[in-house]
């Protein structure tokens, strides 16, 4: 096992993992940015090291520095988190090169499943359901016209390089294919640094569910469940839940399989995501495949009882898994309310001063955040203050506590996205359960906060 | 610090000014606001909440006998190993009380192996050198203090 | 069910309660003494009122005003927590007697169960083994010194109507019993306005094991699996945990059985705990039973998932019980620490302006307490602020997590028991597992905080 | 209020003396003090955090325009229903303006069932009277105002 762990990460996950690590017996070294210099995370863990200035391009991210402080502290592992480094292929090779443990999967799987279009011929070879659309990028108009007929319209146009919805235009006539390419591939361009495209069939209510996975170097591997993370906007979620509403005993197996037949295809290790479209019928369809701890692991770890963390700790020091698909249990429902420092109306962040900051307790609630009254939020950084997590018998029980703790909630000096949560989760169609990815705006379309 | 805490040290010194006191110290929670002058000098704040920088927890230069504005300190670029020569055989760059000359190098911070050597940014002399050799320090340690010279 | 419910408590319970209520829907009242004015927990109930000031027989104690206090906000029931009128059975009848629903069992149960030799003598009747001693109260010296031979030396002299280690005293031969059971008299009298005395046999290395029960009115009960409460300070429990490190399934099964036999002896309702004395050769003996909510509650509900205030409040309202035995499931392992406002090292009570209050969060920690920072701890009411509770996925995995907790929670302006709670968890022996109530006495004597 | 909002309280007053203010107000996450003081009275403190009694919550007697310091308020003893006439076709035992002595019965508290009979303590006038007809009142809830007399 390893003795010390660096976590190169800041904010509640940094805590979450410090915590972990503690529990363990692992000493932990906190890497920080000038701002960050008296935040929590920072003073809970055993060293720490600033890194950089608040411009996380140059702290965070900047990898000689992150290594060098692994290096000068005798780290004998790097835990990214997620954001950041987590999912930079080049920083897990760096790390592989210098013989520094990076907690996750290799630099070749993090690289493999980061492309979305060799991620899916891979799993096109190994007969996994993936979104219907174009194999490969699209080569000219041609091409992309002859597919699109063949999916049906509306198609998705999207970008390789792409994600959190960038890159991507939604065309229902073949008049507008050519334009949505052109305007997608400036967008790709600017942002990704690579133009390329490629189409999807578009749902037009689709649910986003994701399995998640765990996987030794053995050849060990299950799966943990489903989380439902329909409630997004922008492709950013802010609710999730496990387990699914729309998901019975019979359709989790059948995507616990499915996700399985992806970690086996790629001989994959550590914890993973694999995200799915389930449709109105029940179809689904690997979206894509996450190579990181998701910020939503704590409703899986509510139901399941396993520490995800811990898991991903032991597995990456080479213990195999100490569980079977059969071992694994799910209890009762749970449900996470992302906090953000964002104005709940506008979604402007609102970063400040925290003046009070009172977290709910008691039965069946659970609040990851190492922030503390009187801290300063940084505009230089995600919004995400805390996690709300509530547990309960079912899934009225965990919504009625989710709800209650709601209420508990105090912040004040910044706004926060609770008086949203308190409007989602009292919503009649919310509460009913299963509604797609399209709630949200529907929602925001027709709200009195 | 954060807008209200300012105007609270103002306030604070305002009333060290008025009263002609040495020091007042005050503490809520996690706010400590401590101010300190000593007859005859200018009005010193510490501040030990919201600090602005990740440098407060090193020690402060021991150079209370020269003219602290006047002073500069250099500080770490990255985040690394500390060494006063280019290799253990070889004598130090440079020695406290020595005079510099702008773009002299005056420590190395080794990081993954490479060798960032660290230059002075004026002339003058070495006053204190804040770091023991072969040290990992972090991004913004201070490292050493020149005394610039006309 | 209830439309409005009063709670005739303060702190953690209290805002434990309302929470409860506000989950399942339910309106609550909270009552205050005068410097409870700005409570937490009187704040975040729908309704409040003083009903007096801070000395609680003025107060929180005051029968009349608690009554009335309902009558005015229209409740159609009271919960009385624990400590002040929970175990009044003058109380329960009164409410019994305005149709108020006492949250609890009847009166009568009240009544018996808190009168132990009425209590023992019942429990003979139905073959339950109860502590070896006296049937009765002693007549005179003759009958004690008769007695205490049977049982062999040494014995126990106790109070009838005593309670917490008062009015006892362990006497090792027959020369002291006199003198004995002249000094427990005197404190009984003093203490409970009752004088009567009986013996009991002595165990030098006990653990006090408690076993959860719930009834309904429809003559369905469950037990709810044991709480180990052997970390004790004078009958104080500092520490408990379920499962008990020394209770095995078999153990398990035949002490709930027993503990069931007490709840159809005497026709039992609601949640109460049968205190179990359990002696090195794995032979346990009826104590006592509780007829109210305990204060370790919460590590039940950790590893079974119910929710015994929800419960509670269901059986009293007519509900049936909605599981059986068979479906009661333990999970994992959970420990709570108990904080109180006392000095860690000579248990002195220290009240005052808390200055700073963090908490402790993220993955298997509860916290349950009705404290901010800012608050004043009164000295009119029991140390108690806070209940850390953790759980994990065995022993081990819990300790470490409340091992963590306790180095995360920051407290100041008051001393606590954090530090001696970090010498509890962290003593070998204690890890181990096992140990009897003497533990706390024995590291007490050799510490170094 | 502990010793150390007292002594900021204190503070505050000095400054506000110092600089011949008419106002300060300083507020830190829960806590706010406020200071005031009109030009030619003596200095008036309000703290929000820290109150010492359960009653800050009923508004306040409407009764400026009398010397408020020689006004006694009368408390209720118990909670319970409040009734201004021993029965529901009876004249209330006392209306504003009217003069009691000690000992005479202002009002009722009824409690489970028991008539708690509110007296006056002294000789005086009821300038007001704070609570309508048979409506529940806490203990310690202000039920009049009796101005005393000689």
């Amino acid at each position: 096992m390893f003795k010390k762990i660096l976590i190169a990460n800041r904010g509640e996950i940094a805590l979450r993992i410090i915590r972990a690590c503690r529990e363990m017996g692992i000493k932990t070294v906190a890497v920080f940015s000038e701002v960050d210099a008296q935040a929590l995370f920072a003073r809970q863990a055993d060293e720490r090291m600033c890194i950089g200035p608040a411009d996380s391009a140059l702290s965070y991210l900047n990898i000689p520095n992150v290594l060098s402080a692994a290096e000068i502290t005798g780290a004998d592992a790097i835990h990214p988190g997620y954001g950041f480094l987590a999912e930079n292929a080049h920083f897990a090779e760096i790390c592989e090169s210098v013989g520094m443990t990076f907690i996750g999967p290799t630099s070749e799987h993090v690289a493999l499943l980061g492309d979305k279009v060799k991620a899916r011929a891979t799993m096109l070879q190994h007969g996994i359901p993936v979104m219907p659309g174009s194999d490969g990028e699209l080569q000219n108009l041609d091409h992309a016209v002859r597919v699109a007929s063949e999916l049906g319209y509306p198609v998705m146009v999207k970008a390789s390089a792409g994600g959190g919805g960038r890159g991507l235009r939604v065309v229902s006539r073949e008049a507008e294919l050519g334009k949505a390419i052109l305007s997608a591939q400036v967008e790709a361009r600017t942002g990704f640094a690579h133009d390329g495209v490629y189409l999807e069939k578009f749902f037009p209510e689709p649910r986003h569910v994701e399995i998640q996975v765990l996987a030794d170097e053995h050849g060990h591997a299950v799966h943990l469940g489903e989380r439902d993370c329909s409630i997004q906007r922008r492709y950013q979620k802010l609710v999730e839940e496990s387990p699914s509403p729309v998901v019975d005993d019979a359709l989790r197996k059948e995507m616990g399989k499915v996700a399985l037949q992806v970690v086996k295809a790629v001989n994959y290790r550590n914890a993973g995501t694999v995200e799915f479209l389930l449709d109105q019928n029940r179809k689904f369809y690997v979206m894509e495949v996450n190579t990181r701890i998701q910020v939503e692991h704590p409703v899986t770890e509510m139901v399941t009882g396993i520490d995800l963390i811990k898991e991903q700790i032991r597995v990456a020091s080479g213990i195999p898994l100490g569980f079977r698909q059969k071992d694994i249990q799910w209890q009762g429902h749970s449900i996470e309310c992302r906090i953000n420092a964002e104005c709940p109306e506008t979604f402007v962040p609102s970063p400040g001063v925290v003046s009070r900051f009172r977290v709910p307790g008691g039965a069946g609630i659970r609040v990851d955040t190492a922030l503390e009254a009187t801290d300063q939020v940084h505009p230089h950084y995600d919004s995400l203050i805390a996690k709300l997590i509530a547990h309960g018998q079912d899934r009225a029980d965990a919504l009625a506590r989710a709800q209650r703790a709601l209420d508990e909630f105090a912040v004040e000096g910044i706004k926060t996205t609770i008086p949203l949560q308190r409007l989602i989760l009292r919503d009649p169609d919310f509460q009913k359960g299963g509604v797609s990815t399209n709630f949200l705006d529907r929602l925001l379309a027709g709200r009195m906060l | 610090m954060n807008s209200e805490e300012r105007k609270d040290i103002q306030d604070l010194i305002d009333v060290l000014d008025e009263q002609n006191l040495n020091e007042i110290e005050v503490q809520r929670g996690d706010v400590r606001i401590r101010i300190r002058r000593e007859s005859g000098t200018t009005t010193n704040v510490q501040a030990s909440s919201a600090m602005e920088s990740g440098q407060t927890s090193h020690p402060a230069a021991d150079v209370a006998d020269k003219d602290s504005s006047r002073l500069l300190t250099v500080a770490s670029p990255v985040v690394g190993t500390f060494y006063r020569s280019p290799s253990p055989d070889v004598e130090p760059y440079v020695e406290e009380g020595d005079l510099v000359s702008r773009g002299q190098v005056l420590c190395i911070v080794e990081a993954m192996k490479l060798m960032n050597e660290i230059e002075a940014e004026v002339d003058g002399r070495v006053v204190k050198i804040l770091v023991e050799n072969a040290v990992g320090v972090e991004y913004g340690q201070p490292l050493c203090v020149i005394e610039p010279l006309p």
